[in-house]
């Protein structure tokens, strides 16, 4: 350890310790802290599927400049135990700065080799009051060392701690100020030196995560139903609009099983609310026939599918991108449907609250696929101005002759809902006539499934072509999709080559009509992507017909890091 | 109202001559016309079987979904919108088999909504399997030896799970039928009405005949208001009894408990964006 | 009419009527009878989702060489009411001899132009005793057209009515004979006139249908047990080893909902049974979560997906080819898995008799992907010699040591069954170690998705060519899979042109490496699909990455007839 | 037997410290060693959640399956392999919420399995959203303004459905838990036994205390075998019955009723394949 972090001006902390150990915390506290002091911030959980124990870490990323990416790098590590060491040892570097309690983390056989900066916080607070200050011994260091107003710390523990009494607050003070001393001596001793420029800007900015960006982006497109069942990592968004619920007029059902859900999102729709689920790959598997109605009866429908590692349980608070495919042929039977996958949060954002709109504007099912990683991340954005996204109303009155499934020309039959206008509105799934009743006419049939195939075709005029960045004429394609942007992003503004350029789709079905422009110069088509057989080269190859020339794919439970990726770009690139 | 409000025009009924189901079409119609139902504020829910092709032959809305999913639907079109009167009319294999886990739930839920249960004691649509309800020894096409599970008690069940309203009715009783009906669907919370309903080709053993004799309708002196003597009716069989068997007045509705109708009874659809809030929201994350 | 059937040596006869009317009777009958004489026989029914009424038909072709697909031609049309001259009336030509009750028929704003030959079959019946004696007035009839031994009609009047009593299979026996009087007269006449030779050959050999030949194959392939829930057209198959299970050692259970089917099967399989599911698109859609843990577990299951026409309900009755790619994607997560798609009686036999050695071999999900006009079609073939058909065990004693997942080099890991052996046997949904428990190890990971991938590529060993026929040479090759085959098949010898090839796959997925080879030398690629969307041609393009030219596409809810196959390639031949 | 017979090496065992599942663990591996249930014989199935881990915490055959469908599989392990003593082991998310159709529908097949509930009121392992079990009011991060559906009565509804053996423990009851889950293995019938079990981090109302407070135990007077008196306790709230509330010595069980098993007991893997039927069958279409 050298005593210097790698990059000064972007500074990678990483937390670790069992689950109940209170990283969540820390982690809070240090995101409001860091960003309320001016600095750029991002910040990632990995966790196992349990409750108490384990080994869990947060990375932190402090930085001059917006930072939005996983990175392998720790400049900071700071183990609340052995096993944090143990676990993310292979990214221990020369460079990294190990803080912790010595004695608790090396033990009789501790591996003389690390070199750890030892704040005794067994011992200390254990004076203070209990395990549990080590926490905010720890951020009391940290903001020292980061140069955070102490004024701000102390407010933010009363605003934290104030329901649990006085004497609660104090005693955090307490360890924050202890802790600070630790900090101000590493700091002053030179003993650890970051350099990250505080900033105006980003104090007027918010910090969210990626639930929360999708939750915001749905409450902005007019959700106002949303009936699931919990399952990780797709249960924040249930959370959230529950809990923004009688604000925003919303009902939130948790329902007895992800069946129940999708249909009662499903009557819902038929009733006139702005209806949506979110879950994830095992739940979203007992959705898929009432996908197959929302088809047949064309009803609009939001599904927000959180992907995880499967098959089966698989690694339940895992991130893969391995559910791409599956959401596009899912459901029995034929029927268009819109995927979005975001890489950013405001993207999540925007494709949330679009995805209501074109819901409703084709009657048809919308996706929002993302995944752990994305759902767990967060960094400061700008106000999002709520007045730039509009909602439109496509919903008619049923006035005499009403018809539900009129066959028109692209598609789109008029959408009344019941109670509204005159008329009787049917949603039916058979195959039905024009009204909505039962019919088994053969010529019927094929009117019908021609006018909802249509829809596919029309909504190709709402598609999002994917953003492309980087030389017009470079040889070398990297495409990524959903929550791999960011990270790939970084990469190849790492590599500072200019010769690549970076496509990244946020609508991943269907493919806007002039997709293959973007590939045109391209002589080297590299995908990336979080899974193990490569689906969304796949779709690549079936749709647009793109030739994909290399992948890089990676299903061991975690996203990819900004380093791993510039490795094996370097390898890659021609 | 006249009944003939809800008629069709060029209808084409798929049920069998004979069939119980067009004595519940019947009975339905009548009740709802008696209530004053209005077509365009009635909603009738189905799942999937020869039950619930009845949405297609009343003229509401209707909301003929998957099958066995007909209760979430509802419950969910009451909730988004408390000033439809939602009727959820299905078959016993739907609703009690592989609707089964929503059967339990939204008795728990207890939405303002009605449910009939065609039980014709046999899968007709895909003509002749034991249904939940089949008795015991029942032979199908696909229980050979006859059925060898218990079957399923609607009553009872429904009962167990605090069901405010809980009711049997036998088809080939037009009159006690029609007065169960109305008293359902006047009923403010969720009320589960088994209708016994013979299946003229599928079900040679439960007829008409059977169930009529099988059956004794409950008299003036039995009260449903007890849960336990409604527990020990639900479970007599030999004969099974007809009537309102259970009553619970004092359970909130799932619709009111919602915090969306609080302060504000407007149906949803009708409600403006809170856009300024949401700003408000977005500009309060730090 | 000119009263002679187009080909007299290959007759089709439709027989239309309303459901509960009993042409079933009368097509078992003259299956029967046609085949226990001698001719070629096959026989394929359409009907609508309703109990009683409506309108349906069967047709049933008698020839002399052996017939095995769907014409549209009606040689002989037998009416047993006026819906039934109304729906096919785009069938009937002036070649069609129109056999029925005049007088019900045509009523009294009858269709003049319409040339009936009359049996007043009301009449008639009412004075036998009843309405339902009108179906074996004609089948009399047409026991006299086709010069069948009336001691055999009357020994299986015998058989079929013996149990209602002799006063009833008297009755029949009258009505066959007064029916035969009618059709002598119009044999002898010469107003209708066949040729069809009868042989010996066929007297032996066997008539099943589509459900059966799944059936006995299941049988065959050691099939005990099945867990399900009824749902058109797969529910015959559900029945048929119900009604075999005594005999054949099967647990046949009927399920409260698909998921329990499911999950019944694995827990079946689990325990050391060969297990299958049978059921239909929406009800497949409920099994998709346990498809995804028969893929985590690694355990052993054949899926029997009788495919009908989507969305949701759809056409409950009808026939499509189109869940092949929801079948190919279903479920979360990655994971092998074989699907065949039988498109003859011994293919489908054969298919599900490999499907469970498949299974239990490679331990992955086997579907066999049949639709309604395949399982509801029947035709004579040779008998089938069952010692042909062999199974291997694949189960090993659990001894010490024993690892359920152990890592192998073809991915598949020795798979044992709780009891047998001492050692313990643990069945899975996460993601595992070998033992088979709960491992969050990203490392563990890696291996256990590599090891299961590595069996898709393992099982390419036994994969099933496609069958190719017609010359090496020719410029068009005509790609069928399932059920079309002997539709095309017939289509394609009719045109008899020898710049054509067929190409039939049975084995859908995975593609057998040298697949390419079969498409060397077609200029002109035509796939012939019962669905929308071409989803087979999909998959050619994606997996083995072939060019496809044209598409020749179905999706009314009826499979492809004989004619609209020739009409359409004569269109599209190069 | 030594319980120590179902002991893992190296186990790491994913629970809060303080959890009631390690009770359950200790009280199901000691009732099993008593027993002398084999490992090799035994077979514990389970769900998906804290409970549900179980399986990979005691050394018997495991099948853990998917999140509410412990049942199915079970079932099918036993019908297809008679000999194995079948344990089905899962929380109340699992066997009520998502599995609630396959609770209701594998009392009606009756197998000779048992089946113990870990009820702790809340889902655990998904960081605290209501259970089907959870009390009215009680709160959580999705139940914002507590819980507005009536919670779902195991006992009631398996006395409904006539589960032959039906039983309330407590784990913080040890030697009564005990005695139950010992009584419900032995039972030849589907047992139930719902557990209370408190869940140390997400459920902080029905703690150890307020199960012990909340409860009583029925004594020997008691007699299960009548199911009106038995409905009767299981409506009961205040304080709540624990012990064996019903029995029903007297129905045939699943297996049993097979016809696989009708005159021949080896299990299914044992048998011989029938080919020459089979060729006979095939032989005999005409
Ligand atoms: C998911 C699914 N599984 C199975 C079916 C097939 N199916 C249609 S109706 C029905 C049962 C009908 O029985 P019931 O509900 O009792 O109605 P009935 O026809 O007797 O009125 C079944 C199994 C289906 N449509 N969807
Ligand atoms: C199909 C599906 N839906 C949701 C989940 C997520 N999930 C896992 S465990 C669980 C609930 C756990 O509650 P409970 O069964 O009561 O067990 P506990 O953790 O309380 O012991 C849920 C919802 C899942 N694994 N699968
Ligand atoms: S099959 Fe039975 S239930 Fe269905 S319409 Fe006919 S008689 Fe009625
Ligand atoms: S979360 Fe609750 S149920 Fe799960 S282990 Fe912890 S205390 Fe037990
Ligand atoms: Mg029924
Ligand atoms: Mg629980």
């Amino acid at each position: 350890m050298n005593g210097n972090t790698t990059k000064n001006d972007d500074v990678s902390i990483v937390l670790g310790g069992a689950a109940g150990q209170g990283i969540q915390t820390v982690e809070q506290l240090l995101v409001h802290l860091f960003k309320a002091s001016g600095y750029h911030l991002y910040a990632t959980k990995e966790y196992m599927s349990r409750v108490r124990g384990g080994s869990n870490s947060t990375e932190l990323r402090v930085s001059s400049k917006p930072v939005r990416a996983f990175v392998n790098r720790m400049d900071f590590l700071i183990p609340l135990d052995k096993d944090v060491l143990k676990r993310l040892n292979s990214r221990i570097t020369d460079d990294t700065v190990i803080i912790g309690d010595k004695k608790k983390l090396l033990g009789k056989n501790g591996d003389e080799s690390l070199d750890i900066i030892d704040i005794p916080l067994s011992d200390l607070s254990k004076e203070i009051g209990g395990a549990i200050y080590s926490n905010i011994l720890i951020v009391g260091a940290l903001t020292a060392i980061f140069n955070i107003d102490q004024e701000l710390l102390h407010n933010q523990l009363q605003a934290s701690f104030g329901a649990k009494g006085e004497d609660i607050v104090a005693k955090n003070i307490k360890a924050a100020k202890i802790g600070y001393g630790y900090g101000q001596e590493l700091a002053s001793t030179g003993k650890v030196k970051v350099n990250v420029t505080k900033g105006q800007k980003v104090e007027k900015q918010i910090v969210i995560d990626g639930s929360h960006a999708v939750g915001l982006g749905a409450i902005a497109g007019g959700c106002n139903f949303i009936a699931t069942y919990p399952m990780s990592p797709s249960t924040a968004v249930l959370t959230f609009l529950a809990q923004q619920g009688e604000r925003f007029n919303i009902i939130a059902e948790q329902t007895e099983d992800e069946i129940a859900g999708m249909n009662m999102a499903l009557g819902a729709s038929y009733a006139g609310a702005r209806a949506m689920v979110t879950t994830s790959g095992g739940g979203y598997a007992l959705m898929v026939e009432a996908l197959s109605l929302a088809g047949a009866a064309e009803l609009p429908l939001v599904v927000h599918l959180a992907q995880r590692p499967g098959p089966a349980t698989g690694l339940p608070t895992r991130s893969e991108q391995g559910d791409l495919l599956f959401a596009l042929y899912s459901g029995h039977g034929e029927f268009p449907r819109i995927i979005y996958a975001p890489g950013s949060l405001l993207d999540a954002f925007e494709l949330s609250q679009k995805a209501f709109n074109m819901a409703e504007k084709y009657q048809v099912p919308v996706f929002l696929l993302t995944d752990q990683y994305f759902v767990d991340s967060y960094y400061n954005i700008p106000k999002i101005d709520v007045s730039k996204y509009k909602n439109e109303n496509y919903i008619i009155k049923a006035e005499k002759g009403y018809k539900r499934y009129e066959v028109t020309e692209n598609g789109v039959s008029p959408r009344s809902i019941p109670g509204y206008g005159p008329e009787v509105v049917i949603a039916d799934s058979h195959e039905h006539d024009e009204e909505g009743h039962i019919s088994e006419d053969h010529d019927n049939r094929i009117r019908m499934v021609d006018k909802r195939l249509r829809k596919q075709g029309a909504l190709l005029t709402d598609a999002i072509p994917p953003l492309r960045e980087g030389p017009d004429n470079a040889a070398n394609l990297v495409v990524c999709w959903g929550s791999t942007y960011q990270i790939v992003q970084e990469a190849i503004n790492n590599l500072g080559r200019d010769d690549v350029a970076l496509l990244y789709f946020r609508q991943v079905y269907p493919f806007p009509s002039n997709t293959l422009d973007y590939f045109r110069n391209a002589k080297n088509v590299i995908v990336i992507e979080n899974n193990a057989t490569g689906q969304f080269a796949q779709m690549l190859h079936l749709f647009p017909h793109i030739e994909v020339h290399q992948n890089i794919l990676k299903y061991n439970g975690l996203p990819f890091s900004v380093e791993e990726v510039e490795k094996e770009l370097n390898q890659k690139l021609k | 109202m006249d009944k003939q409000i809800y008629n069709m025009e060029n209808i084409d009924i798929a049920w069998c001559p004979g069939c119980g189901n067009f004595g519940i079409r019947n009975v339905l119609m009548q009740v709802m016309a008696d209530i004053g139902l209005e077509p365009n504020k009635t909603v009738i829910v189905s799942g999937i079987g020869q039950a619930a092709k009845m949405p297609h032959y009343v003229r509401t809305h209707a909301f003929n979904g998957l099958h066995g999913r007909a209760l979430p639907a509802a419950v969910a079109i009451k909730a988004v919108n408390p000033e439809l009167t939602v009727i959820v009319d299905s078959g016993d294999g739907d609703m009690y088999g592989e609707g089964g886990n929503h059967f339990i739930h939204n008795i728990r839920r207890n939405a303002n909504i009605t449910a009939f249960i065609h039980n014709n004691m046999v899968y007709g649509l895909t003509k002749g399997q034991a249904s939940p309800t089949s008795q015991r020894g029942f032979q199908t096409p696909v229980q050979v030896n006859g059925v060898i599970l218990e079957p399923f008690n609607p009553v009872a069940v429904a009962i167990a799970l605090d069901t405010p309203f809980v009711a049997r009715a036998n088809i080939g009783d037009r009159d006690q039928a029609g007065s169960i009906f109305k008293q359902a669907i006047e009923f403010n919370g969720f009320s589960v009405v088994d209708v016994f309903q013979p299946c003229v080709t599928y079900n040679k053993v439960n007829t008409y005949d059977w169930f009529k004799e099988n059956t004794y309708s409950l008299d003036d002196s039995y009260y449903p208001s007890n849960r336990n003597k409604a527990f020990q009716k639900a479970i007599e069989t030999d004969p099974l009894p007809l009537g309102v068997i259970y009553k619970n007045e004092n359970k909130k509705t799932f619709e009111n408990s919602l915090s969306v109708y609080e302060h504000d009874k407007t149906v949803l659809y009708e409600r403006a964006e809170r856009r300024a809030e949401l700003q408000a929201l977005i500009d309060s994350y730090q």
